[in-house]
């Protein structure tokens, strides 16, 4: 809650410890790439990923590099280029811990730590094998209702750290975001937020109202590093649009281990230290 | 109407365009739709549900910077499916059962499974919560259309007492349109695309399902449909699916 | 949900129907005032208010006038004015219903409506006499804790209309909030929204992001009428400040009955039939 | 130190001044205080305590558009605090009593109340939830200090079991400061301010509190804090609280 801290993109991802539960963006929404690329290029272990509600290619390379101990959520996938093939065959072949949520909940369970609540109600799910698949989550009798009426309970989800990139960052550590509203929630919910930044802003967000609406106050920001390009190949709002060609590369790619492994050698991302 | 008149005809269109027509009825009086991301025909349905409304029917497409109007981020779906805003919704599945359950998770016996399907998304609450959603899945084989799916993502009934106000409507596919009958928990063959026949259907389907004496055809787009489509639809669907646009409209999105 | 209307503010005021349960904004977020006037001149009846969470000149004018049946808040004030008379007057004398609050219980369920559950937990209240007071709310033990841990549960408040003034709206029924966001819950919440706003907007509010991040899309807006400077006496934003000179003859005619009759004489807003 | 010295000294600073000096010091360390509407005199403190911390100290002021950074509308106060994400925030009490409950709704036999106050805002949560909450309140009498008050908007002690990170840290008058002693559930005067006596807090409180044999006096304002206080303190605060920055400091708000 002190001052925001404004460092460079390596440091960043080096005070993301080992065994960190990340909060990872959508794919429509902020993906902080160049984050993602330095904590493999480290590499980072033993992540336990969540994904807000799902994920894509992030979440792929970071399981694919061997970084994700756990992940939660309501999909990953590559969207129009298909399944998400690290995902898919770690869960296939048995080597990562997964646990599968519906979309509405991480959002929901994410809104209850915003609200310092310990669990937040949530309608539908009563009958899908995802609720018969957590233990952690409970079916009470609404206390208002008149008749029997189940209702799921889910408990509030606080990651370590909230991860994204945004347009602009001003040196209060404001950082504005537009409409991509779900960034807010997580940087509430979080217990740090980490972001990358196209520009640092000359000014401040939250002087006036156009900006000021679409701006997570600094209070929630803990660091920010400066990362042009930082969602890059996926895109960013209004700036620059998602790079189809090399997503469809890296589908394409990242179907076979070897591929991956190239695809990662031609990316630079290889380890530090393979071992 | 004899059957080589309906083949004769069935040329005059692409079988997205059938497909985007029989959807596009399934919402009539519809007033808000909602499209969930990399659909392009329940999309181009829905766009052209809305020009057919003059205005009554409002359109959320994900994915879509211009025709998604949410300004609450990604839980905004959820919260006004859940308002009662909401009157239809799209669904797909990787199976699709007779009692209208859907798998999205994957095949085999979770969490050990064969085949991994990217995931739920919210399907497990929308499909509660809209009243009217429509199954979606241009493959119809009885790889997909099973007896019982291997994992329920969401629920196509619910027990007496569960808050549900929303459930399945009606199950298309590139072969026909199915009911859903919620009492009776079942399917019913409702038409049968052009140039494919009932025993087609049954061939292909997994799940037993009702079907009257005899199944109608399942009508085409009329003309002035096909124009719109071709001409405004086209060219709202480019912004967000230019590949499919291009493909099957021919039509190149705006730079 | 279908289109937004547009109509004039007589039409809009006519619309909300005597008895209706109306969600007022509270003074430092772009009050309705100029519909508040229409109200009191037709005059409405028997309105039921939900401050949110407070209220300040909107509120007391409707009670002062006779327009009100009942209504729950966290408090009502004139802020630095003072107390708000005719409030203070009508609950000592009896004559209005009133059902005291807190602020974040009266945000969170609106939020529990936002959300279409039946219920929203809050921490906090346990041991005040508000709850003391609300046979409506309930205490359950935290199903998640492991030792005793009761907890509030505050059943959903659904308004009937949210009513709000604004800046802009476009003809696509979308307005333009900027960060007072207790406005989006507010028409989420509530079953229709009545805005008045300022100006029509010649273009898309939700085209790009920096006005799209603080803009309540049509979907949720019923009918919006012009009205500017229609937050008068109370400011709008970046726009206009409150008329404190104002205010504060309000503050000082309105302790007695005559003088509140006086400043309705005044400022033109007596009923159009008395009886 | 005799105490016609501290007369002397007390004419070189303000009442206003000598409060806001106490409640800085009772903001020392803390990371991010917020502060409520209509509250010139802790808005003007916890600004004293940002400028004092060289920049570890954040402050929110309710109300004012340049020292308020909250987006998420009015419930994000709330969220902010259940997040223990504030550290300090002020309440104030038409009625304040022994157990540092506090009445913000009226006097009389509720709901049938004598006297109505404008209700409880926040208070029956931020109580709670926040740390360190400071009592303050100028008006130092029987009639607001009691020995009960008629309507807890918010309990001054919880329960063993009931969650409550936060509660009463201190109470400030014109008076005095006390103690809260959350164990014993009860004040205790801590210094009282110059010009006054422990006798006189004792006659103008209405409850049982504390007291040490020797009460020492309040440690006036230090002359840099009276510099910060009338040139920055006096502009930042002009924005919110014109009229209070003008008769306290004589500056006038910028256009």
């Amino acid at each position: 809650m002190a001052a925001t801290q404004f460092i460079d993109l390596a440091e960043l991802a080096d005070r993301i410890p080992d065994g960190a539960f990340l909060a990872l963006p959508p794919d429509y929404s902020n993906v902080p790439m160049a984050m993602t690329h330095a904590l493999l290029r480290r590499p980072a272990r033993d992540m336990r990923l969540l994904c807000v509600p799902t994920s894509g290619i992030q979440a792929d390379l970071l399981i694919g590099a061997g970084c994700v101990a756990a992940i939660e959520c309501a999909a990953v996938s590559l969207g129009e280029q298909g399944p998400a093939p690290r995902f898919t065959n770690a869960v296939v072949n048995g080597s990562l811990k997964f646990v599968d949520s519906t979309c509405p909940a991480i959002h929901a369970a994410l809104q209850a730590s915003e609200k310092g609540l310990p669990f937040m109600p949530l309608r539908g799910i009563l009958g899908s094998d995802i609720l018969a698949n957590r233990p952690d989550w409970k079916v009470i009798d609404n206390p208002f209702a008149e008749e029997k009426d189940p209702i799921v309970l889910l408990p509030a989800i606080r990651p370590d750290f909230a991860v994204f990139h945004a347009r602009w960052a001003d040196r209060q550590g404001n950082v504005w975001i537009g409409r991509r509203r779900e960034l807010m929630t997580m940087a509430h919910a979080a217990r740090r937020s980490f972001v990358t930044v196209e520009a640092v802003f000359d000014g401040d967000l939250l002087a006036e109202d156009e900006l000021a609406a679409g701006t997570i106050p600094g209070i929630y920001v803990d660091a920010v590093a400066l990362a042009p390009r930082g969602a890059w190949p996926m895109g960013l709002a209004d700036l620059y649009a998602p790079d189809v060609a090399h997503l469809a590369d890296y589908a394409k790619l990242a179907r076979s281990d070897a591929g991956f492994r190239e695809y990662l050698a031609q990316n630079h991302l290889e380890p530090a230290h393979a071992g | 109407m004899p059957a080589d008149a309906t083949v004769a005809k069935a040329a005059l269109w692409r079988r997205e365009e059938l497909l985007i027509a029989v959807l596009a009825r399934l919402l009539d009086g519809v007033d808000h739709v909602a499209v969930g991301a990399s659909s392009p025909i329940p999309g181009a349905a829905a766009l052209l549900a809305r020009a057919l409304s003059k205005g009554d029917t409002r359109v959320s497409v994900l994915g879509s910077r211009r025709h998604n109007p949410f300004t609450e981020g990604g839980r905004e779906l959820f919260d006004c499916a859940a308002q009662g805003r909401i009157g239809a919704f799209f669904l797909g599945g990787g199976e699709i059962d007779g009692q209208a359950n859907i798998n999205l998770v994957g095949m085999g016996d979770y969490p050990r499974l064969d085949v991994r399907f990217p995931g739920s998304f919210g399907s497990a609450y929308l499909y509660m919560l809209i009243p009217r959603v429509i199954l979606f899945r241009e493959e119809h084989t009885r790889r997909v259309m099973v007896p019982r799916v291997n994992f329920i993502s969401a629920p196509g009934t619910s027990d007496p007492g569960v808050h549900r106000p929303g459930g399945p409507y009606a199950l298309v596919t590139n072969l026909a349109k199915f009911d859903f009958d919620r009492e009776r928990r079942s399917f019913s063959l409702a038409t049968v695309h052009p140039g494919h026949s009932a025993a087609d259907v049954a061939e292909a389907t997994g799940f037993e399902y009702d079907q009257p004496a005899a199944v109608p055809a399942t009508e085409p787009p009329p003309p002035e449909w096909l124009e719109l489509l071709r001409g405004r639809i086209a060219d709202e669907l480019a912004e967000t699916y230019p590949k499919f646009a291009k493909a099957v409209f021919g039509v190149e999105a705006a730079a």
